[in-house]
């Protein structure tokens, strides 16, 4: 893969995030990948004059998340996208869909995660996401 | 201001770019990708293009001895003819034309033996 | 005479509304390709008016998804009749290579009623033609309203 | 005798009807009292039609002499309103009466050597026109207010009604505005003058909150700037003249002299502050916080009107002068500048005020014009305003009573809830913009006279485009509702119901009749001092110029208009559709599933362009361009 | 002052495409702009859990049918990246004829959509005429008017022919003809000016800050253009980015008018030295490892983020598209603008909501 | 009497052929602008005809109201010019029409179709003044507001108003909606109010509109043809031209906003009507 890639922590996200954009780097995307059941990678791309610069943050899906739409306003978008497909929480969003950015009622909740569902969830127990589709 | 003037003006005066289709038809180019065919005295059934299919708009039952294409569904990638081993498939230059109901290209081919005059028939 | 005029102009004048449910924009640029001079429509009074209740010929494309399918029904259900459905692509008329992704329900049928079926991925201007023009047959036959 | 007993009815009953009303105490007396006295001034005013012109002597009352009587009343009134200005603490109050204390003084005991014994009182076919328009528009406002303070007082939940006092000044009004308009010795004029200023005040001041109180102070010192005018410039017209008789000194107007002009000028400036027009604006738009019939009086029939009459009169008298040009062009400019304003608001009142000084700056433009078209036009103007504004000011005042609120916002789609009152706005408004409606035949006389003024001309195009713009909204607003088809009926009290149909039918009715008001009732006033404008046959105003078809244009809009709700009796078959709103609509009316899923509400309010019409962009630079005109105007005279 | 609150959208005539803009107006100058997507949402990179990995070359290509070739090539560098194919020269040369050729078609389209925007309609004819003839190269060359499907792993499906290059230098000689007579106009107009110059306002800073990718970052005096890394044969072609500095409406158009002319040079380079030989490599095996490709669609920078773990299907596969990247930013320029400016802004970052939304 | 009758008739019902005849000429020349083919010239009957037979669905049934008093006063307008009649009247009660088209698409609560009838308020506000000033000018120089004496004059008005003609040029281009001032409602619905004051007309009531409208192009063209009224030839000639310099205009040229429109048509309008008007006052 292109580019460095630094490990961060929750705590330590926003502050590294900070100091991308000090200095003068473009937050690109957000990248979440499901690792297994219980955690997942965000992966924040950078990029400064055609050079790429990531940011892994491995978190617990049940954890919330903070936001850095603070920092990078543009952010929103993405944190807004993760947690209509993976169902985690990002806190502080600067503009808050509430997972509703793509999905209607009738969509189960959080259809990119394929090992599990999340627990708060539970009162509508919507098939796994595999069957629905049919398994190839 | 009106610096598109002399544009359409020139238009005005010069041949009108309109292709009158329905009247005027132009020949479809060497290569295009249309309808889907199954030539089916090559086809030996043997549920490539099925598998490869992008849209999965293919199914090949073996037993039964039919292919049957969705034409609904199939993108017209040209995946299928790409990847069939007897060259039974084949991709016309025409579009497949409208249509007021739902189809299916279904062939019947006798199972597991080639070359024994199965029909290929529509149905809508 | 009178109503051989309107059964005429119907044939004469069909107005579309595009709506692109979840089109990769394959189709709708196919569907403004034909608004465009080597195609030109407009030979056939065909304008494309933006506006269901303008509208006699509703042309689809794409997948209805579970979000847009309420915006179909809407706009179907503002347009006056005669109105006639005219699915175009792949998508619209089955969903498509995207039928089994989570968020799409499937082919325009799924929803409203449709009339005539474009195949294409994407459907050729001249097919996008065809396909009106076989939707023309429903609004001729169309009963015309009890008083003018 | 005949005419004696008219006008007395015409002018002493409304006085003694006054004091009934504040003397008994009972509602059902009071209703009474104020049906009977409005219906005798009908029937008087109409009495009067055949009668015109003619001309009176005020001679003795239980044996004294009226004029003494008036002069008497004027110092009891002009001590009354000093009295307020110390109650209220406004110094120019105080130092206005005061002066015009002394200048009557003057005038009465030090100037005047002899009373004229003749030719007290004068009515021709324009006083005419003026005293049926009080008589008729007045008193049926004065009907309407009987419900109307009923629901006001109930609403305000008042411990003891007011109303006594209300119906006493809403009466003695019409008393004075029949007065005033029949004066031909301008003491008179000048008595009557001076009861409006301060009946306004009164009413203005009813409901005694601060605001109303504040407001009616203004009102108080900015008329009593225009009654000092009026008394410095009615000792100038007889320091020139040796008499006070309107008519003579119209006759022997000397357009030379520049005492006279300025006289005549001041006199204008009166009239200015009296029609509220710029920059004495204020006290008008104040006046709203009184309740809705006050405004509907003020407005229509009485108060404002006395300026335009003022004017209309005296306008042979300033025939072919520069002052006659500066109040046109100061008329033509307060048209544009209040229908500008009137666009940036949307508080219905408000609207509704603007257009009054508006309308009322065209008929000044009118006057000034000075020509038998425009005066003509002038003449029109007043009497359809009068029928039209009254009409408009009551149907605001019910909805408000229904919505609380008079803001045009807020009136969007009262179709649904008061479909007769809200059609009959619609009616109101449509009357005010459209052909073949007499507003708009005055508008196009005025149009065409003032054609070869180009200046004028391009100033009152602009105002009357701004015109249709406020209306067309407010008339569209009113309907703007969703459903169709699934309104109540709608339930008023029989005399609002009475009041508005009389209004609106009137207006209409007067419409159709306008060519023979015109010949009937203009003409004559005209034949003295002007060649008579338009020839009137068949139905139709025509001259060399231009043509108006008012009664086969009324008989064709009669049928479109049956033919159009035949219309919409048919479409009430048609399906009902939701408003167009990209397509994402639901079920409840008028919502759309907006971002987040969550349901919004699809408004659309109307447009004020506050930023260029808005009261505080224009205000300040349109009072200025009126005060420098007024100044030009009466620097022009000297 | 009052609001007016319009719902702009999802079936509007001036959007071609679905996206909700819920717009409060005072008068008719915007005061707030919240988008709601989720119209043309299909979930298609889940998708890689029913595809495989070849077959999700069709599926990437239908993100977007303007831009379909350039979405393949970032997927098909990606694929081949994690399995160390190396893709024959000719392929690369040929990727990029194609890739050239879908942004004049775009950037066509595109000039047409803006032109109609401001209510333009002659000009929008105009240059989707033009366009007409790119799609005949299309066709011609490939077999399919709008998603050419040539990527394979590995190279492409189709080459060209010395005939089928001799008449497409001939088809985008007139092209280029036809193009720069509408320079004067679409570049000087007093009306057009009028309708673009200053609105949409995006400084530098502003840009980078938001995020904003492709001819918009351009607009604004950002020189970046992921064509500039060099990938498939651009880094043996002579290319210099676009740029503008005005950051505005009009200066967007610039860029994309200026990059039209500078497609066409690029194709005519890569003609010239389109190397001989094979135009596709067998592969074998599964893709196994993650990466990250870019490439520079007509939009901008497209970003492809795969991960694989030797199946046949992927196990993530996320595609960040440069419309939703501009997204910010255009929220940003709304506000402040008037309302007959909204689908001129809009369209200034060339939305595409289909990619935005995948 | 008779010769009444025949004036009316002719204005009742050969106006709207005449205008529905040249609106189809329209499109067909701005299809040939854009290098098209272009509809059949009968096209608009085909329309009216065609929304005339489509289902009735109203917001409001105040539309239905309002469409028809739209059409009713734009034919009156038209017949009234056939009768020779007062120019200022004429123009009177085709604003009647403006303003019905106006309260009808305020009876919904579509906010497009609102903003549609805001712009078209301020379009009214634009062209109106112009409208009249044109007409004062014509009364300047025959001495008559009456049709009738205007066709009587002896040398064509276009040498004495030539500004003016300008002014009527840009009423015109407003009243015809062609780009730049296509603003409340356009032909071709690609803009950003989608139909804005036509939005919420549907059916026969949309019909009605187009109707209406063609009798308003009979109008405007009336007022043109005014211009040479003195041989039939310059008549034609003038009114081929300057609905060809409309339909090209329109062709060549961006939409604008209404602050712009009202700005510089006031600006540009009001200033040459000036000129004009103070040209034949000073001769």
């Amino acid at each position: 893969m292109q580019g460095d890639i630094i490990a961060v922590g929750p705590e330590t996200l926003v502050r590294e995030a900070a100091q991308a954009k000090v200095d003068g780097y473009r937050l690109v995307t957000l990248s979440c990948v499901e690792l297994d059941a219980e955690t997942v990678d965000i992966l924040y791309h950078f990029d400064k004059d055609l050079t790429l610069k990531h940011l892994r943050l491995t978190v617990p899906k049940g954890t919330p998340v903070p936001s850095i739409s603070a920092v990078h306003w543009a952010a929103f978008l993405a944190e807004n996208e993760i947690q209509d497909l993976f169902g985690l929480h990002f806190t502080g969003l600067a503009v808050d869909y509430e997972g509703t950015l793509y999905l209607e009622d009738e969509v189960r909740r959080t259809p990119f995660c394929r090992y599990s569902i999340r627990q708060s969830d539970k009162n509508t127990p919507a098939p796994d996401a595999r069957q629905e589709m049919g398994e190839n | 201001m009106f610096k598109m003037t002399p544009n359409v003006l020139r238009n005005l005066i010069s041949k009108k770019a309109t292709r009158r289709y329905p009247r005027q038809v132009r020949p479809p180019y060497e290569s295009v990708r249309g309808e889907l065919r199954n030539d089916s005295t090559q086809c030996n059934l043997c549920g490539a293009c099925a598998l490869k299919c992008p849209s999965q708009c293919i199914t090949v039952d073996k037993t039964a001895g039919t292919w049957t294409c969705d034409p609904f569904a199939c993108v017209y990638c040209g995946v299928c003819v790409d990847t069939c081993p007897a060259q039974s498939l084949t991709q016309k230059r025409e579009y497949r034309p409208p249509a007021v109901e739902r189809q299916t290209i279904f062939m019947q081919g006798e199972p597991r033996k080639k070359t024994k005059t199965p029909e290929a028939v529509e149905s809508g | 005479m009178l109503k051989n005029l309107i059964q005429k102009s119907r044939i004469k004048s069909p107005w579309l509304l595009h709506y692109d449910c979840s089109s990769c924009n394959g189709c709708d640029i196919e569907v403004l390709a034909c608004l465009t001079p080597v195609y030109d429509i407009e030979r056939f009074g065909i304008i494309n008016v933006g506006n269901p209740k303008h509208a006699d010929i509703l042309l689809v494309t794409g997948t209805v998804n579970q979000r847009n399918k309420k915006v179909l029904v809407n706009l179907f259900d503002q347009m006056p009749h005669p109105k006639a459905v005219i699915a175009i692509g792949s998508c619209a008329l089955s969903g498509g290579i995207f039928r089994e992704a989570y968020n799409v329900v499937g082919g325009v049928d799924k929803v409203i009623p449709v009339d005539v079926y474009v195949p294409g991925c994407p459907a050729k201007p001249e097919a996008i033609i065809d396909g009106v023009v076989l939707g023309l047959e429903k609004l001729k036959t169309a009963s015309l309203p009890a008083r003018l | 005798m005949m005419t004696n007993t008219l006008t007395s009815t015409l002018v002493l009953l409304p006085f003694l009807a006054a004091g009934c009303c504040y003397v008994l105490r009972s509602n059902r007396v009071r209703s009474l009292v104020v049906l009977v006295t409005g219906f005798l001034l009908i029937i008087s005013a109409v009495g009067l039609i055949p009668l015109t012109p003619f001309t009176l002597s005020a001679g003795n009352l239980l044996g004294v002499r009226v004029h003494d009587l008036v002069m008497v009343a004027d110092f009891l009134l002009l001590f009354l309103i000093l009295y307020f200005g110390f109650k209220h603490r406004s110094l120019v109050v105080k130092i206005l009466s005061l002066l015009q204390i002394l200048l009557v003084a003057y005038l009465e005991f030090f100037l005047i050597k002899e009373v004229p014994a003749t030719g007290t009182i004068y009515c021709d076919s324009l006083a005419l026109i003026m005293v049926l328009i009080v008589s008729v528009v007045g008193s049926i406002i004065c009907f309407q207010a009987i419900p109307y303070m009923r629901n006001h007082e109930a609403h305000l939940r008042l411990d003891k009604s007011r109303q006594h006092r209300f119906f006493l000044v809403m009466i003695l009004f019409l008393g004075a505005m029949n007065g005033l308009v029949l004066s031909n010795d301008l003491l008179f004029f000048y008595f009557f003058f001076e009861v409006t200023t301060l009946c306004s005040f009164l009413l203005i001041a009813h409901d005694h909150t601060a605001t109303a109180i504040q407001n009616a102070v203004r009102a108080l010192w900015m008329n009593s700037l225009g009654g000092a005018a009026f008394i410095v410039g009615l000792t100038g017209l007889y320091y020139q003249s040796g008499h006070l008789d309107l008519q003579l000194i119209i006759i022997n107007a000397s357009p030379g002299a520049r005492v006279f002009l300025l006289s005549l000028a001041l006199l204008c400036l009166a009239a200015f502050t009296k029609s509220a027009q710029f920059p004495f604006q204020s006290w008008l738009l104040g006046a709203m916080v009184a309740p809705t019939p006050v405004s509907a009086l003020l407005h229509s029939s009485t108060m404002v009107k006395v300026g335009v009459y003022l004017v209309l009169r005296l306008a042979p008298a300033i025939h072919g002068t520069f002052l006659s040009q500066c109040v046109a062009i100061f008329g033509a400019f307060t048209f544009l500048a209040a229908a500008a304003l009137a666009v940036g608001q949307s508080n219905g009142k408000k609207v509704l005020a603007y257009s009054t000084i508006s309308n009322l700056g065209l008929i000044f433009a009118c006057a000034g014009l000075n020509t038998p078209q425009s005066v003509t036009a002038g003449i029109l103007l007043i009497v359809f305003h009068a029928f039209i504004k009254a009409l408009l000011f009551l149907c605001v005042g019910t909805i408000e009573q229904h919505i609380a609120s008079r803001d045009i916002e807020d009136m969007r789609g009262v179709y649904a809830t008061m479909p007769l009152t809200a059609l009959i706005t619609v009616m109101g408004v449509i009357m005010m913009i459209m052909p073949p409606f007499g507003v708009l035949l005055s508008k196009w006389m005025a149009m065409e006279a003032a054609a070869r003024s180009f200046y004028l001309i391009l100033i009152i195009t602009l105002g009357s485009a701004l015109t249709v713009m406020y209306w067309a909204r407010w008339a569209g607003t009113l309907m703007s509702d969703p459903f169709a088809g699934r309104f109540k009926p709608e339930r008023q009290p029989l005399l609002t119901w009475g009041a508005l149909g009389a209004l609106s039918a009137g207006a209409a009715v007067l419409s159709l009749a306008a060519p023979w008001i015109y010949t009937r009732m203009i003409a004559p006033a005209m034949s003295g001092t002007y060649l008579l404008p338009y020839r009137a046959s068949g139905g139709i105003l025509e001259n060399a110029a231009g043509v108006f078809a008012v009664l086969p244009l009324s008989v064709v809009a009669a049928v479109g208009f049956i033919l159009s709700i035949w219309a919409v009796k048919r479409a009430a078959g048609a399906r009902i559709v939701a408003p167009y709103l990209s397509g994402i609509q639901v079920t409840e009316p008028g919502m759309f599933k907006g971002p987040m899923n969550r349901l919004v509400k699809a408004e659309a309010k109307n447009y004020y362009l506050s930023s260029i019409f808005g009261e505080h962009k224009l205000t300040a630079w349109v009072n200025l361009g009126a005060g420098v005109l007024l100044i030009l105007m009466l620097g022009g005279t000297l | 002052m009052f609001k007016t609150v319009i719902p702009f959208g999802p079936q509007h005539p001036v959007l071609p495409e679905p996206i909700h803009l819920k717009l409060t107006v005072e008068d008719e100058r915007i005061t707030e702009a919240i988008p709601s997507l989720g119209f043309v949402h299909r979930g298609l990179e889940r998708l890689a859990d029913l595809r495989d990995f070849h077959q999700m070359i069709q599926v990437v290509e239908r993100v977007c049918g303007i831009c379909s070739m350039i979405h393949a090539v970032c997927y098909c560098q990606g694929i081949e990246e994690l399995m160390a194919v190396e893709v024959p020269p000719r392929a690369k040369f040929l990727r990029v004829i194609w890739s050239e050729l879908h942004r004049i078609h775009s950037h066509l389209l595109w000039l047409g959509l803006f032109a109609d925007s401001f209510g333009f309609e002659s000009l929008f004819m105009q240059f989707w005429r033009i366009r007409e003839k790119i799609m005949d190269i299309n066709e011609a060359t490939t077999g399919n008017r709008v998603i050419i499907s040539v990527n394979v792993v590995g190279g492409v499906r189709r080459d060209l022919s010395h005939a089928q290059i001799k008449w497409v230098l001939s088809e985008l000689q007139m092209i280029e003809q036809d193009i720069k007579r509408l320079e004067n106009t679409m570049l000087s107009d007093y009306t057009i000016k009028k309708r673009t110059v200053g609105k949409g306002l995006l400084t530098a800073p502003q840009a980078s800050e938001l995020g904003a990718v492709g001819p918009t970052l351009r607009g604004s005096g950002v020189a970046q253009d992921i064509r500039q890394t060099g990938y498939a044969a651009y880094g043996e072609l002579d290319f210099e980015p676009v740029v503008e500095t005005d950051g505005d409406c009009y200066a967007r158009c610039k860029v994309r008018f200026r990059e039209t002319l500078a497609s066409i040079d690029l194709i005519l380079q890569a003609i010239a030295n389109l190397p001989a030989g094979e135009t596709r490599q067998k592969v074998k095996g599964r893709p196994e490892g993650e990466t990250v490709t870019r490439v520079e669609q007509p939009r901008g920078e497209l970003l492809y983020y795969i991960k694989a773990n030797g199946n046949k299907n992927l196990e993530r596969l996320r595609i960040r598209t440069p419309t939703f990247a501009n997204i910010p930013a255009l929220l940003t320029m709304l506000p402040g603008m008037w309302l007959s400016d909204v689908p001129v802004i809009v369209l200034s970052i060339d939305p595409c909501i289909s990619c935005t939304e995948r | 009497m008779i010769l009444t009758t025949v004036y009316v008739l002719t204005g009742f019902v050969i106006g709207p052929l005449l205008g529905g005849l040249i609106s189809g000429l329209d499109r067909i020349l701005t299809a040939r602008l854009q290098s098209r083919i272009g509809p059949p010239i009968l096209q608009p009957f085909y329309d009216a005809a065609k929304l005339l037979g489509k289902e009735k669905t109203v917001v409001n049934v105040w539309q239905a109201f309002c469409a028809f008093g739209y059409l009713a006063a734009t034919s009156m307008a038209v017949v009234l010019f056939f009768l020779r009649s007062d120019l200022l009247l004429i123009l009177f009660i085709q604003a009647v029409g403006a303003v019905f088209l106006v309260v009808g698409a305020l009876a919904s609560t579509s906010p497009f179709s609102q903003v549609g009838a805001h712009r078209e308020l301020l379009q009214i506000l634009s062209y109106e003044p112009l409208l009249v000033l044109v007409v004062v000018g014509i009364y300047l120089e025959t001495g008559s507001f009456k049709i009738g004496s205007v066709l009587t004059h002896p040398e064509p008005l276009l040498l004495k108003l030539p500004f003016l003609f300008v002014v009527l040029g840009y009423a015109l281009t407003i009243k015809l909606r062609k780009s730049p001032f296509d603003l409340s409602t356009s032909h071709h619905a690609h803009q950003e109010l989608v139909k804005g004051l036509l939005t919420d007309y549907s059916g026969p009531y949309l019909a009605l509109t187009e109707i209406g409208h063609w009798y308003e192009i009979m109008l405007l063209l009336g007022l043109c043809a005014l211009f040479w009224a003195t041989h039939w030839v310059g008549m034609t000639i003038l009114i081929v031209v300057t609905y060809f310099m409309e339909v090209l205009i329109d062709n060549v040229s961006a939409r604008m906003n209404w602050r712009w429109m009202l700005g510089y048509v006031w600006a540009m309008g009001l200033t040459l009507s000036l000129v004009n008007l103070i040209w034949l006052y000073t001769a």
